[in-house]
């Protein structure tokens, strides 16, 4: 039968042996020449920032992926690992404690799960909307509280330290971006193999079972309710490492850190990314980061594009952008990626000038709009033209509309293409 | 009155159904048999419209593959799903109550609710529970029941004896030969041969994803190499 | 020597609805015990009384000789005690092997660990691939467990069920909506994967109950109206009329 | 005592505007077994387009109109979005109207820019219908009061009058068996998506004059409607219409009374601190009703999942 | 010649966004108008502000100052919430520790919290409005000259600056009028409130005859509808209730009960240049308002301060010729950046929302905000706890 011929072309075991280690020897190089490539201090930073999201990410994919839990509030427990250690840092300030800076996020990790700890253990006894609300009421009280209880959260101006107090960490004092680079850099390893490996573990497993049928696992020797605190409580650890290196990274933090919006994102992220896969919330990070540092370096409305990339993302990949790049991964195992590619570019290059295009007519009427009386001049993609004039809408509109019709008829080719490549090159036809 | 040629399904690329062929004719009680996992409930849904139909379903003369299957219902297809598929949250008496067509009145066509309690006294017992708490042979009377009440001329079952004691099975094989008599024609997917050969008029055999053997049940019972080839492991 | 599996005074109700009504069982180790009844009897329900899914109203439930009273469904589980489902309940998203292998976890002993690689344990593996074999679901090893047939689910089911080597398993209808031949492999499989052990089992299909039983007990109406060897059972003028009927010769 | 009345009735407008809300969030909620994020943003764009209809036609107009242009645009997004989300299942969802949400701030922004909108309270009810002692209740108030009654009654009635409720209800878990019985599942997720958006957009219209109409509209307003319906429990219109007015009086009577939490702590055999000033718990002693108003109904939700986890009136997990 | 770039750090997005674009269009109007128009600073470099969305987010604007960093910018202007001024002066501050080679200013022309000044304070830091005891300094002398006010309300949104706003106040009332009760003190949840009336209930029920409130944005607007609305008829004092719509929003409501603090007067014109600037930035931003004068005050100073350095890189040099700068003010009066602490000392107007008398209405209606009294050089001789270190 055909679906046996498939089965059996597919030697990809789900949950598998195959431990490879290349793609992280990749990424931990990736992770050490990268600050060569882009060697600016902002690269750096916003690097920096990517990789705290990442950890982020994961952690809380631990709950979303892995265990089917949905948290409104789970920049809660990365707050609070991130204040604490800034505590700490201010501590060691004031008090010379002997403390290597680079095992702060240590406390933070340790502070969030006693945080997760303690609210896990009246949410984690289900997982549908009940943890979702109450993820969400606790999520609201504690943004509350971080103006309220001024002493721990220091008010809406929240708390700052300096982290060069620490003890030199083999002669290095964490004045530079590149020093805390690599310090996260270390940590994101670290963590990210940590959560890897995690999900492979009896309890990581089980948190998947008990994600599809909490009920049916009960009748397995596990109790459903500890296997989604224990999951709670690991991914709040990694949340309040991710919050401890927050903490050495900007050396402030504040309401921010905590607030419900900081949670949303983070759901966001990791959805954009996909939850079905281990590596999806990295790719997540990536993405929105860019997004929302550097194309708000180039557009005030960075926000609308956000949105409509979270739309058409959840309409037509639901499975995030790691699932796109799996999808591709039964035609690459056929041997066929390589018919894929002439489609491609021919169906692409238009799509992807259809959607520049209609970016450039958003902003030119944005700046039609909202432009000051005189202001005439907008640069689009290194072009500096005159919005008021009529030229530069007709050009914009035919480029745009000529791609949208390339694209429109070059898809039917591309669809076929995609069928043909991802049929198993030994099945004979039909059956 | 039903007439299916050359149907054809997939679930993404498993290719089930390669080219299905069967009719059933006005009052008649039609069986499909075959082996598990073979696509008999796949038939089923094709025809429904649930699961994307290649080839032709006509229903009357009428083409229906491609209709939504709402449409195909108020055609009136009746198709009692093999999962069961109680509503819950809802009782007995709402879920059958939802088996009625929009726009259909009470006690209008074959069937109302005191014909179901009457058949199936368990269903009366428990009219005002969530049907979910139900036992498995009740919600499997149910099942049966939610349909009938959309007063289709025409009805499809997907194994409708499964969990119920043998003293049910009986029940229910009368029913269908009640349900015959009031004019409505059946396909009948039934794992129990028994019943299947003594309450139908002609049977289909699948095999491979096609029918591999059409004729009575006597015929049927006549013929060791069909049995052995496509019924038995 | 204490039986395996001991129900005194048992009675469950759901409102005012008295759905067991004081049942006295006493299933002795190594026993395959049946239990029939017409629908709505209440065999489900004394089930999920058994493994800890519903509380019971009063009455006593021992396992080897220990009180189940107030015990959670996965403690009672450890305690060597597995059951499947009348309504199938597997994990839907997960593949095949999977499913089976999560069933293996606390047998062997991995508890919560965090600390253990699963895929490193060849023993799970081999453990998995085997119960697998058993169940012939070894070409659907990889697929998601809910795009399985309805059959093919209800053997993973069973699957599921024998996996964590349980000295006491409880069936609801194993065999419901497989057809005859099926049928037949499953009840040959039960009966070699229960060498040794206890069973407890719901089945319509008679054919199965009479094949495989050492003793069945009647239920209905929430009482047990009688217990004993199968040929006993048979004969006893009372469960001709409430449950067997003449379905009995129809099925033979 | 006098005072204690005008809270009421001040509580009660808070409720029913609240409730206003949750009676179509939880309906779409019923049906999508979901957190609509853009359920607020409807919201938004009630107001927005009243506003812009007033400013021609005026408020009545705007009344009648924008509701309905609000709820075919509701009824399109589910038709040409959410519909094909749905498949995905929970999570997909959700985010799709996580990031319908943002797109539709941007798209007010972009289309009304970032500042208030001048929009207001009409002539013919702007006065004082009537005043307990020094108190003016205005007439709009009143006003209020009766739209949402009648939105009540109407759903109300479709509800348990016509078969509307329990089709969602069992087309939620198994949406094509449903529709193998004959009914039209996608109109009537549409039809009820559609109506659900329309309401928040009549709430919009009549909360727009009073508590402003600005991008930021929606956002203010954040998850108070969740929560909401979340005590009411799931898919209750009678929970909501509950929980609406319990959180319109906490809310009110904790602002209005400026309970302290030295006093309560007191009260109950606590002592304040010696010194106050330096304790860590200082901000907690120091703590007022007024401060945590607005917090309150997200700790009543929290104990009410804790101890309820369907809610006041609800009966199952959506 | 070169250009000065100046960066704009402020939420271009989000809930504060209207805040933030008005700001950034004055800033890019004062610079062409000021600068560039008149040939630029030193040998003609002109002045270009280059825009930052923060999205009123601390770690964002961290960030973003990186990136300005990075471009070679080296003047930070930033306003909106002191809880970022607050991250950035400490970054800016470490920043200018840890890499002396390219140090930068920050000019906060809005963030009011007192601390900037005082125990937080730092070199590098320069505030060109009025902190929120130099304004509440001038709203009570107002208040105190109004025999009328007995009894007076405070209330504020749950944060540092509105507590800021009511321990200024109490201390000033009951320095300048003892007798004046303080009927009502109380925080309410920032951002958080949707219904004023109960605190209006209060408001009204307590009897006083004037509010105090630090109040901004829809909570300013919230507040003040529902209080009138609810039936107070006195004056309400406060810090932010003109243009970003609010002041349309308010229109026939607000008249003569709105009452606000500010550097700069308006209305009426203090002279034809002011008049001229103001017309010219409308014949730009129809639909703009010049509501923050400190802006251009901002831009001037920074550029004389580069005339006196004759540098525009050293801001070493440049911090030293901003301490002590006196200037003209194109609003009227003159602008003196204190020494010690680095805090703008300007006249105070309080202004009165109103349709009367207006010449530059704001948000397209025909309301406005008249100055009705100007307090000079507020608070010059006010003490500072700040220790400056200088490098
Ligand atoms: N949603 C699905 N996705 C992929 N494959 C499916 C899906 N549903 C069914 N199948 C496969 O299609 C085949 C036919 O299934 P179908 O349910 O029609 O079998 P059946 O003949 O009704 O058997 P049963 O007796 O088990 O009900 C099976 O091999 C099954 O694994
Ligand atoms: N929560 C409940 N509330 C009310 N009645 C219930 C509840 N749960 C079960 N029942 C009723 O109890 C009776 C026994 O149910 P049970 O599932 O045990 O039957 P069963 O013997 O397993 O039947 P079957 O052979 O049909 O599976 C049924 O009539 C059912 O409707
Ligand atoms: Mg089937
Ligand atoms: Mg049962």
């Amino acid at each position: 039968m055909s679906d046996k011929a498939k089965t059996n072309a597919s030697p990809m075991r789900a949950g598998s042996m195959s431990l490879t280690l290349t793609p992280w020897i990749v990424a931990a190089l990736l992770l050490m020449v990268l600050p060569f490539i882009f060697n600016n201090n902002s690269s750096i930073t916003i690097m920096n920032q990517m990789w705290i999201t990442v950890i982020f990410a994961l952690a809380y994919n631990m709950l979303l992926g892995q265990g089917g839990m949905l948290s409104f509030g789970h920049a809660v427990y990365m707050g609070m690992g991130g204040f604490l250690c800034m505590h700490v840092m201010n501590y060691v300030e004031d008090f010379g404690l002997a403390l290597p800076l680079p095992l702060l996020p240590l406390f933070g990790g340790l502070f969030g799960m006693g945080c997760a700890m303690l609210i896990g253990a009246i949410s984690t006894s289900g997982a549908g909307t009940r943890f979702a609300m109450i993820s969400l009421g606790i999520g609201e009280l504690v943004a509350a509280c971080s103006v309220i209880i001024v002493a721990f959260f220091g008010g809406e101006e929240g708390i700052s330290g300096d982290r060069t107090y620490g003890l030199p960490f083999f002669g290095i004092e964490f004045l530079k971006q590149i020093e805390v680079y690599y310090l996260i850099s270390f940590w994101l390893m670290l963590s990210a193999a940590l959560m890897y490996l995690f999900s492979r573990t009896p309890v990581g497993r089980m948190a998947n079972a008990v994600r599809d049928n909490p009920e049916r696992a009960q009748f397995l020797g596990y109790s459903s309710r500890w296997v989604r605190f224990y999951s709670f409580m690991a991914s709040g650890f990694f949340c309040g490492i991710a919050g401890g290196l927050f903490a050495i990274n900007y050396e402030i933090l504040t309401e921010e850190n905590l607030n419900t919006a900081s949670s949303g994102i983070i759901l966001l992220v990791t959805f954009l990314g996909g939850v079905g896969f281990f590596f999806g919330p990295i790719i997540g990070a990536i993405a929105f980061t860019l997004l929302q540092t550097v194309l708000s370096l180039e557009t005030e409305l960075w926000a609308f594009y956000a949105g409509a990339l979270f739309l058409a993302t959840v309409m037509y990949f639901p499975g995030g952008l790691a699932g796109l790049i799996m999808m591709h991964v039964p035609s690459y195992r056929f041997g066929n990626a390589n018919k894929l590619f002439v489609p491609y570019i021919k169906t692409l290059i238009p799509g992807l000038i259809t959607v520049l295009g209609s970016a450039a007519l958003v902003e030119m009427i944005f700046h039609y709009r909202h432009g000051s009386v005189g202001d005439n001049e907008m640069t689009l993609f290194w072009i500096t033209f005159d919005s008021h004039a009529l030229v530069p809408w007709i050009v914009v509109s035919v480029i745009t509309g000529v791609a949208f019709y390339i694209t429109k008829t070059t898809a039917p080719a591309l669809k076929e293409a995609w069928g043909d490549a991802n049929t198993p090159p030994t099945s004979g036809g039909a059956s | 009155m039903l007439e299916v040629t050359d149907l054809h399904a997939y679930y993404g690329k498993s290719h089930i159904l390669q080219g299905v062929n069967l009719n059933v004719q006005e009052g008649e009680i039609v069986a499909l048999l075959g082996r598990n996992g073979v696509g008999r409930s796949t038939t089923c849904k094709a025809i429904m419209g649930e699961v994307p139909p290649q080839g032709s379903v006509k229903f009357r003369g009428q083409e229906i593959a491609g209709k939504k299957s709402f449409e195909i219902a108020n055609l009136g297809l009746g198709y009692v799903p093999e999962n069961r598929d109680i509503f819950p949250g809802l009782t007995t008496r709402q879920n059958l109550i939802l088996g009625m067509k929009p726009g259909q009145k009470a006690g209008v066509g074959r069937w109302t609710i005191d014909n179901m309690f009457d058949m199936f006294s368990n269903l009366k017992e428990r009219a005002d529970v969530e049907a979910t708490v139900m036992s498995g042979g009740e919600q499997q009377m149910l099942t049966m029941c939610r349909t009938l009440m959309g007063d289709p001329d025409f009805l499809m079952i997907d194994d409708p004896t499964e969990g119920l004691s043998p003293q049910m099975v009986k029940r229910v094989a009368d029913v269908l030969q009640e349900i015959a008599k009031r004019g409505v024609a059946t396909l009948l997917v039934e794992q129990k041969l028994s019943i299947a050969m003594d309450i139908a008029d002609r049977v289909y055999v699948m095999g491979h994803g096609q029918v591999q053997f059409e004729g009575t049940p006597d015929e049927l019972r006549g013929r060791d190499d069909v049995r052995k080839e496509w019924l038995e492991v | 020597m204490t039986a395996a599996l001991e129900l005194s005074g048992l009675t469950k109700s759901f409102g005012k609805a008295e759905i067991i009504r004081g049942v006295d069982l006493s299933i002795g180790k190594g026993e395959r015990h049946a239990i029939i009844g017409p629908n709505g009897a209440g065999k489900s329900t004394l089930f999920n009384l058994i493994t800890g899914r519903f509380a019971q109203t009063a009455g006593k439930i021992s396992l080897h000789g220990s009180d189940l009273a107030g015990l959670e469904p996965y403690q009672i589980n450890r305690m060597g005690l597995s059951r499947s489902f009348q309504i199938t309940n597997i994990f839907p998203a997960m593949t095949v092997f999977e499913n089976v292998r999560c069933s293996l976890l606390w047998s062997m002993g991995y508890k919560y660990s965090f600390w253990n690689l699963v895929a490193s344990s060849k023993k799970l593996t081999d453990g998995a691939d085997e119960i697998l074999e058993q169940i012939n679901l070894t070409e659907r090893r990889n697929l998601p467990a809910g795009v399985l047939s309805y059959a093919e689910q209800r053997a993973l089911e069973i699957g599921i069920t024998i996996a964590g080597g349980a000295d006491v398993i409880m069936l609801d209808e194993p065999t419901a909506g497989m057809s005859h031949s099926e049928t037949d492999y499953i009840v040959d499989l039960i009966r070699k994967v229960t060498e040794n052990k206890t069973l407890i089992m719901v089945e319509h299909d008679m054919g199965v109950v009479f094949g495989l039983a050492d003793y069945i007990s009647v239920l209905v109406y929430g009482e047990i109206i009688a217990t004993g060897r199968p040929e006993e059972v048979r004969g006893n003028p009372k469960v001709q009329e409430a449950y067997l009927g003449e379905a009995l010769e129809a099925e033979h | 005592m006098e005072l204690v009345l005008v809270n009421l009735i001040d509580g009660l407008v808070t409720g029913l505007l609240l409730f206003m809300l949750s009676a179509g969030l939880t309906l779409i909620f019923s049906m999508m077994g979901v957190l609509n994020f853009a359920h607020a943003s409807f919201y938004m764009l009630g107001a927005y387009f009243a506003y812009q209809i007033s400013i021609a036609l005026g408020f009545w107009m705007g009344l009648l109109i924008a509701p309905i242009i609000v709820g075919v645009l509701g009824a399109g997004v589910e038709r040409y979005g959410l519909r094909r989300v749905h498949q995905y299942g929970h999570v997909p969802e959700l985010i799709f109207t996580f990031g319908l949400a943002l797109l539709i701030e941007e798209v007010v922004q972009f289309l009304w820019g970032k500042n208030q909108m001048a929009y207001n309270i009409p002539e013919i009810l702007n006065f004082t219908a009537f005043a307990i002692a020094g108190n003016s209740i205005p007439a709009y108030k009143i006003f209020m009061i009766f739209i949402s009654i009648a939105i009540f009654i109407g759903l109300l009635y479709v509800l348990t009058r016509t078969r509307v409720g329990m089709i969602i209800q069992a087309a939620l878990n198994y949406p094509k068996t449903v529709e193998a019985l004959g009914h039209n599942v996608p109109l009537i997720f549409m039809g009820v998506f559609g109506v659900g958006t329309a309401l928040a957009g009549v709430a919009g219209v009549i909360a727009g004059p009073v508590l402003g109409t600005f991008p930021g509209m929606a956002f203010v307003l954040g998850s108070i409607v969740f929560v909401t319906i979340v005590i009411g429990g799931l898919g209750s219109l009678w929970g909501a219409l509950v929980a609406s007015l319990l959180i319109g009086w906490i809310t009110t009577f904790a602002k209005s009374y400026n309970i302290a939490m030295s006093d309560i702590l007191n009260g109950i055999g606590i002592a304040t601190p010696e010194n106050l000033d330096d304790s860590i718990w200082r901000d907690l002693w120091t703590v007022t009703s007024p401060q945590i108003a607005d917090i309150l109904p997200y700790i009543l939700m929290v104990l009410i999942l804790i101890f309820r986890p369907y809610g006041l009136l609800g009966n199952r997990d959506a | 010649a070169d250009t000065i770039k100046v960066a704009f750090i402020d939420p271009l997005s989000g809930p504060f966004a209207s805040t933030g674009t008005n700001g950034l269009h004055q800033f890019e109007f004062a610079a062409d108008y000021m600068i560039n128009q008149n040939g630029g600073v030193l040998d003609g470099d002109m002045f270009e502000i280059v825009a930052f969305d923060n999205k009123i987010s601390p770690k964002e604007s961290l960030i973003q100052l990186q990136v300005a960093i990075d471009q070679g910018i080296r003047f930070i202007a930033q306003g909106n919430s002191s809880g970022v001024a607050n991250a950035i002066t400490e970054a800016v501050n470490k920043h200018n520790k840890r890499n002396p080679d390219d140090r930068v200013l920050f000019l906060n022309y809005a963030a009011v919290d007192p601390a900037l000044t005082n125990d937080k304070c730092n070199f590098w830091h320069f505030r060109f409005d009025a902190n929120a005891d130099i304004k509440m300094d001038a709203m009570t002398d107002s208040i105190a000259a109004n025999a009328d006010i007995k009894k007076v309300y405070i209330i504020g949104q749950d944060y540092s600056f509105g507590k800021a706003v009511s321990a200024a106040a109490n201390k000033f009332l009951s320095e300048k009028r003892p007798d004046i009760e303080i009927v009502g003190d109380e925080l309410h949840p920032i951002g958080k409130v949707k219904d004023f009336t109960p605190y209006s209930r209060k408001i009204v029920s307590s009897g006083a005859d004037a509010v105090i409130t630090g109040n901004w944005g829809a909570d300013m607007l919230g507040l003040g509808k529902s209080v009138i609305e609810n039936g107070y008829s006195g004056p309400i004092y406060t810090y932010y209730a003109a243009g970003s719509g609010i002041t349309a929003a308010f229109g026939e409501t607000g008249k003569g009960v709105i009452r606000l603090v500010s550097e700069g007067q308006i209305n009426p014109p203090v002279s034809d240049a002011a008049s001229d600037y103001y017309n010219a930035y409308k014949a730009k931003f129809p639909d703009g308002n010049i509501d923050q004068a400190r802006i251009a005050n901002t831009i001037g100073m920074l550029a004389q301060a580069i005339e006196a350095a004759g540098t525009a890189d050293d801001v070493v040099k440049i911090a030293y010729e901003l301490e002590g700068m006196t200037y003209d003010s194109i609003w009227g009066g003159q602008v003196f950046m204190r020494e010690n602490d680095h805090q703008a000392i300007q006249n105070m107007h309080i202004q009165e929302h109103t349709n009367e008398g207006i010449t530059f209405a704001y948000d397209g209606s025909d309301f406005g905000v008249r100055s009705i009294k100007m307090i000079e050089m507020a608070s010059a001789d006010s003490p500072s706890t700040c220790d400056m270190k200088r490098p």
